[in-house]
């Protein structure tokens, strides 16, 4: 088994268990009863998504995309920052969600 | 002004840092924008999202003691130095907007070839700094 | 010292001293006008100083402007532009003179006459310009000088009216005029008008095309000197201050047509229908101002409409073209010159006196304005043609002509006589009318305490241009020598005939004799009438042009409210709609389906196909979602995915700016949407759509999507061959000293686009500052 | 060798993300799903930027993920946090475990 051979595979496999990982958190981003749940898969969705930056950047040994992978980890952190800043300044419970909390 | 902070310690602990790593984050993306991918627009947003960041953590007065300038002033500054670096060559004698490099040899970092191109993308730097900064602050501390 | 600097000085003096007069406008208030004055008699003096250079040859001074459009700022100086040149000066220097004693100290002096000075800047642009384009650009400068001029009292209703339709009209008579210079440039191959005299035996003018071009900038002419179909913008151009009204609109802006018409007589007179086109407008033109001055009651508006008619008659000086006639052009333009920039001043002092404007309500001012009455009583002679003052002389030698011509021609040359003798009759009336009722008789009862005398000083100028009327009537002969020197190749005859007042007993002194018995009889009639008759409704253009305006207006309403849209995103279905149809109205039309080939589809592609359906799947959720927040979340983890396709095409550039474009307008939507108050989201959410309007919103989108792939099929089937990438990403290291192609691109190679976008960006931000500021209302007033 | 240790973080810290999402997924309410995914997150974006770092052995790129992982390390327990105050000041409702205590 040579070297080379086993890290494609782990890289692969690590590849498809990030997709599965975004694939799962978009269940959770469609059905989520609230918003902040929504928030979350969208962070996790961030995070997987740069996971993958990652892997795509060691397969092609392409040095060009480091900044942007730093740039998606300062965008998922604005991203969640900004959403639950414009909660902070007008979530109201009584719009609240219509899924009952126990499901 | 209504005070419209997350009011949370450590927020405010960590935000200083954050706002100083990504500061220098733009600035590293702004000096390479010329042989790398990168560029006054890229660094001039992501130094926009750092003030804005900031903005959530702190309240109106104290955003207005870091940046003492308005940030249209800054959008201005920035459209004046664009335009003077295009208008400058005319004054040499040279066609309008015609870029100039310098090729110096700094002990410490080895040859630099700085040109007026850098000039003008900071003009560009400066402008969505200050448009985008603007926007984002008179929406949130207005209300 | 050389032509040229002396021509360019005396062109742009005015336009360095117009900046100049509007700064020591505070300081200096009504004095400004000497500054004024000095400018106008310098730029005299150096016109006459190059009379004396050019001793009567043509000279051409060219400097490059635009090379690329072949535009060079080149200025030609013969008889014509000199003569012109100096009537501006002159005559400039007189209205300033009366300006200065005729605005009041309240007013914006600064302003009217930094506008003075840039009007007369345009005239002696246009009228020295050798290149048709830079006739142009100075043509419609002084369209916009007169705009400003026309609209200076702007709070008054009339006068806002006037200088619109002035505008409107000398506007788009220009544009109309642009297109007749353009057709010359490909017609004749040049812009340049002293090589079109110079070839003007050569030139091929019979046909089509050349009579096109002829026809275009005859209508330019027209509109700038209100004949016949555009006469109705001058009357109502006079709602500006009377020395705009004596400068421009007597004697200077209105004779551009003239001057125009006299600039291309030498090229087009070969040319059969040139002719007949100018006598028939203008020889309409003159009858229909006389006709019409006679029935109209305004003081300055009787005095438009015989300006109007006047112009018809210097028209047809060039539309009839005998050598006979065209030796002395310049004599009719002078006769009329005079008389009628004192008359307009005279009308300015007796509406400061008496304060109304309508003439039934004047009389008996001989008192109060000796000198004014002088000047009247030379000018209405000279307008009437009485022998001894210019105008007989004129008017005689246009009946000679036109005798000549009716007995030679027949048929249509009588009608024209007829004209003539009918519009002198009218215009004796009208003269003698102003006369009459303004000097004569007694001070109407009403006025007899309110009156006040006007200063000497505002009466000179006025006296002093009526004077000439009389000593170059009396002897010509003077006049004549003067205008010798000013004689223009193509137009002009070697050796000028003699002028003289007395010509013997011919037919056209018999003529004028008849017409001042019909004119004494016309004016008789009308005084038993009271003058009670008014412009037909019908016949008034200038009602009908601003109907044709609010028609336009209560137009669109009508359509806006007949469509039903009152929401904005309703506009958006109609444009996607009307993109889908004419894309896919093309590709049926043009592209055959067959090329689509799909042979171009690799295993690579796989991963960017599951990001897109991904990206489907979010966007679907994007639209059908009903909150707000969970749309925002939706829409910016589709911009990951793009930034995402981005990175799988390497392009780390583009990556980067998607994703910093997602964050910041993520941002700003968060703060917008918290600024929207409670009550209003609720109702925008449960608004989106319903019933039959979501069927169509659905299936244009449908389409368009459908299309938009179809587009894609085709430029993948067969991708163009050179792309433009190459040429930056080759030649981006030699040229621009950077490796990154993008960056160099926005910076270097395409830099003047990026100073353009950020200067848009500055001005968008103001735009949406000055929006949000005068939308902090309703939060207040919601909360 | 190392090349094999270095996939193997990586796959691990996938792993790690994998676990997270499930969190996301199986937990009842808002602040368990949160504490969940980004305890995970944090850990598997240490152990991918890790791993990631030995592949590229021009020192700049290393760097540049070094400081990734520093920025990533900070800011996603800090967004988690912030998500979780903002939440719990807007009092989402909670999850109560109902067999054991009342009913």
């Amino acid at each position: 088994m040579t070297s080379p051979y086993i890290c494609s595979i782990l890289l692969n496999s690590a590849a498809v268990l990030l997709l599965a990982a975004i694939l799962l958190t978009m269940v959770r981003l469609i059905k989520g009863p609230t918003v902040f749940d929504r928030i979350l898969s969208f962070d996790g969705i961030g995070v997987s998504m740069i996971g993958l930056l990652v892997i795509t950047s060691i397969l092609w040994n392409s040095s060009q995309f480091l900044d942007a992978i730093l740039v998606y980890c300062i965008f998922g952190f604005f991203g969640t920052v900004a959403f639950s800043y414009y909660l902070h300044l007008t979530y109201e419970l009584e719009d609240s969600e219509e899924g009952s909390i126990n499901d | 002004m209504i005070d419209t902070r997350v009011k949370s310690p450590i927020l405010a602990f960590f935000i200083r840092y954050i706002f100083f790593f990504i500061t220098i984050f733009a600035v590293y993306i702004f000096l390479k924008g010329h042989n790398a991918p990168g560029g006054g627009f890229i660094a001039g947003i992501i130094f926009a999202i750092s003030l804005v960041i900031l903005n959530m953590a702190l309240s109106a007065d104290e955003m207005k003691q870091i940046l003492h300038y308005d940030p249209l002033q800054i959008a201005t500054t920035g459209l004046f130095i664009a335009y003077g670096t295009a208008i400058a060559p005319v004054f040499f004698g040279y066609p309008f907007m015609l870029h100039k490099m310098i090729h110096l040899h700094v002990p410490l970092l080895g040859n630099l070839h700085v040109g007026t191109p850098v000039l003008l993308d900071f003009g560009v730097f400066l402008v969505v700094v200050g448009v985008t900064t603007k926007m984002t602050f008179t929406f949130s501390h207005s209300s | 010292m050389a032509i040229e600097s002396l021509l360019l000085i005396a062109v742009f003096l005015p336009l360095f001293i117009a900046p100049v007069v509007g700064f020591f406008a505070r300081s200096l208030s009504l004095n400004v006008a000497w500054i004024g004055i000095g400018t106008a008699i310098t730029s005299a003096s150096l016109i006459g100083r190059i009379i004396k250079l050019t001793k009567g040859l043509p000279f051409v001074i060219s400097y490059n402007w635009v090379p690329a459009f072949d535009l060079q700022l080149s200025f030609l100086v013969d008889g014509l532009s000199l003569f012109f040149g100096l009537v501006i000066t002159c005559i400039g220097a007189f209205v300033l003179f009366y300006a200065r004693f005729y605005m009041s100290l309240k007013d914006e002096n600064g302003r009217f006459f930094a506008y003075l000075m840039l009007f007369m800047f345009a005239m002696l642009g246009t009228v020295f310009s050798n290149h048709l384009l830079l006739t142009f650009l100075f043509w419609e400068l002084t369209g916009v000088a007169s705009f400003l001029l026309i609209g200076f009292l702007y709070n008054k209703p009339e006068s806002q009216k006037g200088s619109l339709m002035a505008l409107i009209v000398t506007g788009t008579t220009g544009l109309v005029m642009l297109l007749g210079i353009l057709l010359a440039k490909s017609v004749f191959g040049t812009y340049d008008l002293s090589l079109l005299i110079a070839q003007r035996d050569s030139l091929v003018v019979v046909g089509a095309l050349p009579t096109a071009v002829m026809a275009l900038m005859l209508v330019g002419a027209f509109g700038k000197s209100a004949q016949f179909p555009f006469h109705f913008w001058l009357p109502n151009a006079m709602a500006a201050p009377t020395p705009v009204s004596s400068y421009l609109h007597s004697a200077a802006m209105v004779k551009l047509g003239i001057f125009l018409t006299a600039r291309l007589f030498p090229i087009f007179s070969h040319n059969p229908y040139w002719g007949d086109i100018i006598v028939t407008v203008g020889f309409i033109t003159m009858l229909i101002g006389a006709v019409y001055s006679i029935l109209s009651h305004d003081l300055k508006a009787i005095l438009a409409y015989t300006t109007v008619s006047q112009l018809g008659f210097l028209m047809g000086v060039y539309g009839l073209g005998h050598m006979q006639l065209l030796e002395h052009d310049f004599f009719h333009i002078l006769n009329h010159v005079f008389y009628k920039a004192s008359l307009f001043m005279v009308a300015g002092i007796v509406i400061h006196i008496v304060g109304t404007k309508d003439i039934r309500k004047m009389g008996g001012l001989f008192r109060i304005a000796p000198f004014a009455g002088m000047a009247t009583l030379f000018a209405c002679m000279a307008m009437a043609g009485l022998p001894g003052t210019m105008g007989f002389i004129s008017k005689e030698l246009m009946l000679e002509t036109l005798l000549h011509n009716a007995q030679s021609h027949g048929g249509i040359a009588w009608v024209w006589v007829g004209t003539i003798i009918m519009s002198a009759i009218c215009l004796f009336a009208t003269s003698l009318r102003f006369f009459k009722t303004l000097f004569m008789g007694t001070v109407p009862l009403d006025l007899k305490d309110s009156l006040h005398a006007p200063g000497l000083w505002i009466q000179l100028p006025p006296l002093v241009l009526a004077s000439c009327l009389i000593i170059f009537g009396l002897n010509p002969e003077l006049l004549g020598h003067a205008l010798a020197g000013l004689t223009v190749s193509g137009m002009h005859a070697i050796k000028m005939s003699h002028l003289a007042l007395w010509h013997g007993l011919t037919t056209p002194f018999l003529l004028s004799l008849t017409i001042s018995g019909l004119g004494v009889g016309l004016y008789t009639l009308f005084e038993r009438k009271h003058w009670q008759m008014e412009i037909p409704k019908q016949l008034r253009f200038d009602t009908a042009f601003n109907n044709g305006l609010e028609g336009l207006a209560t137009l669109s309403k009508r359509l806006h409210s007949w469509l039903r849209l009152d929401q904005s995103q309703d506009y958006l279905g109609i444009v996607i709609s009307y993109i889908v149809l004419m894309s896919s109205g093309f590709i049926l039309y043009y592209l055959p389906l067959s090329t689509i080939r799909f042979d171009w589809i690799r295993l690579e592609h796989i991963p960017a196909t599951v990001i897109g359906f991904v990206i489907c799947v979010f966007s679907i959720a994007v639209v059908t979602q009903k909150k707000w927040t969970t749309r925002l979340i939706a829409l910016s983890v589709v911009g990951f995915f793009i930034s995402f396709y981005f990175v799988i095409y390497r392009a780390p550039d583009l990556a980067l700016t998607q994703m910093l474009i997602e964050s910041v307008s993520l941002i700003l939507m968060l703060l917008l949407l918290s600024k929207i108050p409670k009550g209003m989201a609720i109702k925008e959410e449960a608004s989106v759509y319903t019933g039959a309007k979501k069927r169509v919103v659905l299936l244009i989108s449908v389409l368009s999507g459908f299309v938009m792939m179809i587009v894609l099929w085709f430029l993948l089937s067969d991708p163009p061959a050179t792309k433009l990438g190459d040429y930056f990403i080759d030649k981006t290291n030699s040229l621009a000293g950077g490796s990154n192609a993008v960056n160099t691109v926005v910076v270097d190679f395409r830099g003047f686009d990026t100073m353009g976008e950020i200067s848009v960006l500055v001005i968008a931000t103001l735009g949406i500052l000055g929006l949000l500021m005068r939308w902090q209302g309703p939060t207040e007033e919601s909360k | 060798m190392t090349d094999i240790i270095a996939s193997s973080f990586i796959f691990a810290g996938a792993l790690f993300v994998f676990i997270g999402t499930l969190g996301l997924l199986r937990l009842p309410d808002v602040f368990c799903r949160g504490h969940a995914l980004t305890k995970a997150m944090t850990l598997g974006t240490t152990f991918i930027f890790g791993g990631a770092m030995f592949f590229f052995d021009h020192q700049a790129d290393a760097i540049k993920l070094f400081v990734a992982m520093a920025f990533q390390f900070a800011t996603i327990p800090l967004s988690g946090h912030i998500l979780g105050l903002v939440a719990l000041r807007k009092n989402v409702p909670r999850f109560k475990h109902r067999d054991t205590l009342d009913c």
